[in-house]
């Protein structure tokens, strides 16, 4: 009973956002406001349970007061609600972004820097195979062109300006890759959207 | 207090967590962690600013009868009621088959599903109305988008060449030119931590 | 306005309409469609035929439901055809809404084919932080996980006993719909040399298709059309049938081709109707 | 006589047959057992080796594993701490730092580790190792590349911004969705409509977020300067903490604290297509003439991108989230690809230092360049050393 209402309801709902792609109306409009409202409740009440306590509850609980420096701070923060003392605030945000920059500093140096660097030297010559020589001599090139591209305090000309050319263009043949897979995502999407339409709710297909 | 003290943070607890990178001990160890989880509850207290902005809003909206206010109420009420049934019976809330989990099941999920699902359409459009032969690098997209696409449709004979086609792209150029991107990215990264932890740019954090 | 511009200018509803016309009459009217099988899914294919009975095939299941269209596919195909083989599983799952999901498909398919948990497979549950998880595995399973999903200690698990890490798995698999096959392609693969394929939505194949070059992963299952072809490979050898509906990818190829097919016919309308202007223009 | 030959006969055969089940004997024993601190740990692991069993490999006496044991006194009680397959002669014996972990390995005490050649059933112990203790180190030796690039990299920086300081002219090549920052403001002004600012799905630590706060900055700046509504849903309660506070400073220095309204800048939801749902919202009722798309995007990219193009807005959009940059050039007017969105608070400000760390960036990626060239050189003649240079351990 419980699951064959959920089943219209759903269904019913999954109309009312399709509606959308005709024009903007009431019937979206409702949708979109209980979504947007389920979706904040089910957010704060998953995220109480599933973070905060464990977090902070359960950590203090078991005596481990350190974790009171978390919840201190999480406190100024709501002091923003009080527009004269809210200033106070900027502690809290200057840890979390003050952390955060200290981590990055090394994790994008390493992972993004040199991890693809060490990723991308290889042999440019090998012996007896052709079509990997040829491969591996794209690759070199392409990456040399693309980071020249992204170079931002010279100006792209002339030879530079060639080699900037050429990076950006495999930089596009790569977008138009990603462009091309996504495509099938998406469709699937949408195939399981229309199962659930004609299958799970009308019966039509199985 | 009000200026200093917050860059003071920002550049002490930033050099610590770049420090403690590089040693290895158990002491720098539990402060990395605590850090991290002091992040993640004061992220939890901030919660409570977005909840008291969306509700502000909706309630002003209401109040002031601007057009569309009857919206408002609508997730008002889907907010309030999901956050008594979500907070009331306590963790048995997130049980399978609670009033919680059934309103997340025919609700929350068919429409989360069903927004995803525009997409279908609209990388159609986009593809109708975006990829245009304008310029050479337009181009490029396009053509190198066509031969990935044409993978998943028989082709007969030429599938065996287009099907060569798409592999050297997914290998070689389009290789080439992820690193390029990451490699650029995480030097931008990098940059960018960097002047927050000097104090170069502190845009983000007020000025009075 | 011109014919071409008047083509140009197109409502994109119309654009909408068509798709959705398309979708729902290759929905009715299925048909047959050739599949070319990629040699990146034929090679994880035949790894998992070329295994013996009672070899170890590890699966790092890294996906929620929201990618299980694309995904829950290849993961039956491979469950399937491993337990057919009398291969042993060892499944781990690193994302946060998926693990409940594993469990459903494990137990499913072990019913099948008669699988004891903890002899025929073990599923090792879930953990938060993927690069730490799978670079404590390389040294030792029990590390990150000291027990199992259910809350068994490891050590009291049969098939345990011989595994320690990565060393004892034949290879690993990687379904994921998430940055942690970087993770694994880095430190499961890259510090602890155990061989990997992924199996990987649409979206991030493209990404991912660098490492065969450099050979970090020796398979690719991409998207859809990826799974289909597993399935197709998987059914040709009686792993799956199509009447007991197990083919859940490949039926869905003929609407992947069609919908394909009409947005190249988009772009290459909308550029003829571009030309077509532009050349009236001058 | 009779019965004799038969009992011999039976002695004999059960001899043989003894013979034949116990014909599988204890392996020899691994030797050289050494028990030492694990180097660049945090304190709680020993490492442990030892030389092979003379019967470990193919075609000998089958030692199938190496069961580890260890105790705190050399005559006491050992416990198995892990198995290591056989052909393998080194083991971490990795304990936990917490004192209430079952598994414990407290640092600066001694333990004693034997090692048992494991055969199917049988098994040979080692001698007992050395004593040894587990303690933490104050530098990752593994990390020693990492560190060189930290050094260099700040050294760049801190030269280029000292050289802008003193008032050295850097130039910067434009970028077009730089330059079209300053006209879709002009022309929402023109319109009396508002902006509509999304900083997108990350949270306030991501890079991408905050680079897209500094960009905010500027365009709040301009927008308080033209007397233009700037509306920011937000995904995350502390990205809209810090978003008002960036807008409220921009204000401040444009001079003009009063127009600043804290309410156009308001939490959605952070669960991702209710998210969408409600900006598509705002973009069909509100119609802003300008859109910005500025920081971390997932799948949703194209659905605001396409709702804005309905609704007519100008959009200038940029993200280092390469999946969907595709759609952000094929749906947006401009795009910022990547590092080009980290750069563009610097295009925007003109301020010298911040010019100075492009610049930083630049040489950056000019090292790059040469070791990517040198490597592949050196990966041609198979130099291992250089190779062995950009190898980072964790």
């Amino acid at each position: 009973m419980v699951e064959t209402i959920g089943i219209w309801i759903a269904a019913i709902l999954t109309l009312g956002i399709f509606s959308f792609l005709y024009k903007d109306n009431p019937f979206y409009k409702f949708c979109e406001s209980l979504f947007v409202g389920v979706s904040a409740g089910y957010w704060f009440a998953t995220t109480f349970w599933q973070v905060m306590m464990p977090k902070l509850v359960d950590n203090l609980a078991a005596g481990r007061w350190i974790y009171i420096i978390g919840g201190i701070f999480g406190i100024l923060m709501l002091l923003r609600l009080f527009p004269k003392i809210g200033w106070i605030s900027r502690w809290s945000l200057a840890l979390v972004v003050g952390t955060t920059a200290g981590l990055y500093f090394t994790r994008y140096l390493v992972s993004n820097g040199m991890v693809q660097t060490e990723n991308t030297i290889m042999p440019i010559f090998v012996t007896g195979n052709l079509p990997q020589t040829i491969g591996n001599l794209v690759i070199v090139v392409g990456t040399f062109c693309g980071l020249v591209y992204f170079f931002f305090s010279k100006e792209h000309k002339g030879t530079f300006g060639g080699f900037a050319k050429v990076g950006i263009w495999f930089i596009m043949v790569s977008f138009g890759a990603s462009f091309g897979y996504t495509v099938m995502s998406r469709m699937s999407l949408l195939l399981g959207r229309l199962d659930y339409l004609f299958g799970t709710w009308l019966g039509l297909i199985k | 207090m009000r200026k200093t003290l917050p860059f003071a943070i920002v550049t002490g607890v930033g050099f610590f967590m770049l420090v403690q990178y590089f040693v290895p001990r158990e002491e720098f160890e539990i402060i990395y962690e605590w850090s991290l989880d002091w992040i993640i509850v004061i992220g939890c207290f901030a919660m409570l600013l977005g909840l008291w902005s969306l509700t502000m809003a909706s309630i002003h909206k209401v109040q002031r009868k601007t057009p569309g206010w009857g919206y408002s109420v609508i997730a008002l009420i889907g907010l309030i009621f999901m956050l008594i049934v979500g907070l009331y019976p306590g963790q048995a809330s997130l049980v399978k088959g609670s009033i919680f989990m059934l309103f997340f099941e025919y609700i929350y999920i068919p429409i989360q599903a069903t927004m995803f699902s525009l997409l279908a359409f609209y990388i159609a459009s986009a593809a109708y109305r975006a990829f245009r032969a304008r310029t050479i690098l337009a181009t490029i997209l396009l053509v190198s988008a066509l031969i990935i696409m044409l993978r998943l449709v028989p082709l007969g004979p030429l599938s065996s060449v287009n099907q060569w086609l798409a592999n050297f792209i997914l290998t070689v150029p389009n290789m080439a030119a992820k690193r390029a991107f990451w490699i650029g990215v995480g030097l931008g990264a990098t940059a960018t931590a960097l002047k927050i932890m000097l104090g170069i740019e502190r845009t983000y954090m007020g000025r009075d | 306005m011109s014919f071409y511009e008047q083509m140009m200018n197109l409502d994109r509803r119309w654009v909408y309409l068509i798709i959705g016309i398309v979708v729902v009459i290759t929905a009715i009217v299925p048909f047959d469609v050739p599949l070319y099988v990629t040699p990146e899914v034929q090679s994880v294919y035949d790894f998992v035929e070329s295994l013996n009975s009672g070899d170890i095939l590890m699966i790092g299941v890294d996906y929620a439901p929201e990618a299980m269209a694309e995904l829950h596919p290849m993961m039956y195909a491979i469950t399937r055809q491993a337990f057919k083989r009398d291969v042993k599983l060892l499944l781990c799952c690193l994302h946060q809404n998926g693990p409940g999901m594993v469990e459903q498909v494990i137990s499913q398919v072990s019913k099948e084919y008669n699988k004891v948990n903890g002899m025929d497979y073990v599923y090792l549950g879930y953990k938060p932080y993927p690069a730490i998880t799978i670079l404590a595995m390389g040294q030792n399973f029990r590390i990150p996980f000291p027990e199992d999903y259910y809350g068994t200690p490891l050590d009291s698990l049969t098939m345990m006993r011989s595994i320690t890490n990565y060393d004892n798995v034949r290879a690993i698999l990687n379904i994921s719909a998430g940055s942690s096959t970087e993770y694994w392609i880095n430190y499961a693969n890259g510090r602890y040399n155990a061989l990997l394929a992924i199996g990987v939505t649409g979206v991030m194949t493209s990404d991912y298709y660098p490492f065969l070059q450099s050979r970090q992963i020796f398979g690719l299952i991409g998207g859809m059309k990826g799974a289909a072809e597993y399935e197709y490979l998987a059914e040709k050898d009686g792993y799956i049938s199509k009447k007991k509906d197990q083919l859940s990818a490949y039926k869905s190829m003929p609407i992947q081709t069609t919908t394909h097919v009409v947005v190249i016919l988009f772009i290459v309308i909308g550029n003829i109707g571009y030309f077509m202007s532009k050349k009236k223009n001058s | 006589m009779r019965k004799i030959t038969i009992s011999l006969l039976t002695i004999f055969l059960l001899t043989l047959f003894v013979n034949i089940s116990f014909s599988q004997e204890e392996p020899l024993p691994p030797s050289e057992v050494k028990a030492s601190d694990t180097p660049n740990d945090n304190g709680h692991s020993i490492t442990v080796t030892w030389k092979l069993s003379p019967d470990d490999g193919a075609g000998k006496k089958n030692v199938v594993a190496y069961e580890i044991l260890r105790s705190d006194n050399p005559e006491g009680e050992f416990e198995i701490r892990g198995v290591a397959p056989a052909g393998e002669s080194r083991f971490d014996d990795k304990g936990a730092k917490e004192k209430t972990d079952k598994n414990y390995l407290p640092g600066h005490k001694n333990f004693y580790y034997k090692v048992r050649a494991k055969a199917d059933k049988t098994f040979a112990e080692s001698e007992v190792s050395n004593p040894a203790f587990a303690y933490g180190q104050w530098y990752h030796t593994g990390k020693t590349t990492v560190l060189i690039g930290v050094i260099l990299f700040s050294a760049f920086a801190l030269y280029f911004i000292n050289l802008a300081r003193k008032g050295k002219k850097l130039f910067v090549r434009p970028l077009a969705g730089i330059e079209a920052v300053d006209e879709a403001i002009g022309r929402a002004t023109e319109m009396g409509k508002p902006i509509l600012y999304i900083i997108g799905l990350g949270s306030a630590d991501m890079i991408a977020t905050i680079a897209s706060f500094t960009i905010l900055s500027r365009v709040a700046k301009k927008t308080a300067e033209y007397q233009t509504p700037i509306l920011i849903p937000c995904y995350d309660s502390v990205v809209m903490a810090v978003a008002q506070e960036t807008v409220r400073a921009a204000y401040l220095e444009a001079g003009r604290p009063d127009s600043y309204k804290e309410e156009n800048i308001f939490f959605v939801t952070s669960m991702q297509f209710a998210y969408v749902a409600g900006v598509n919202g705002i973009m069909l009722r509100e119609r802003p003439a300008t859109n910005f798309y500025l920081g971390k995007f997932y799948a949703e990219s194209l659905i605001l991108a396409e709702t804005g193009s309905v609704a007519g807005s100008i959009q200038i959009s940029g993200t280092d989230e390469i999946a969907q940059i595709p759609f952000f050039i094929a749906a947006t007017d401009y795009t910022l690809i990547g590092e080009e969105l980290y750069a563009a608070s610097a295009y925007l400000g003109k301020e010298p230092v911040l010019l100075g760390t492009l610049k930083a960036q630049d040489w950056g990626k000019a090292l790059v360049i040469i070791s990517l060239i040198l490597g592949a050189l050196a990966a041609s003649f198979n130099f291992q050393f250089f190779l062995n240079l950009f190898r980072v351990q964790l």
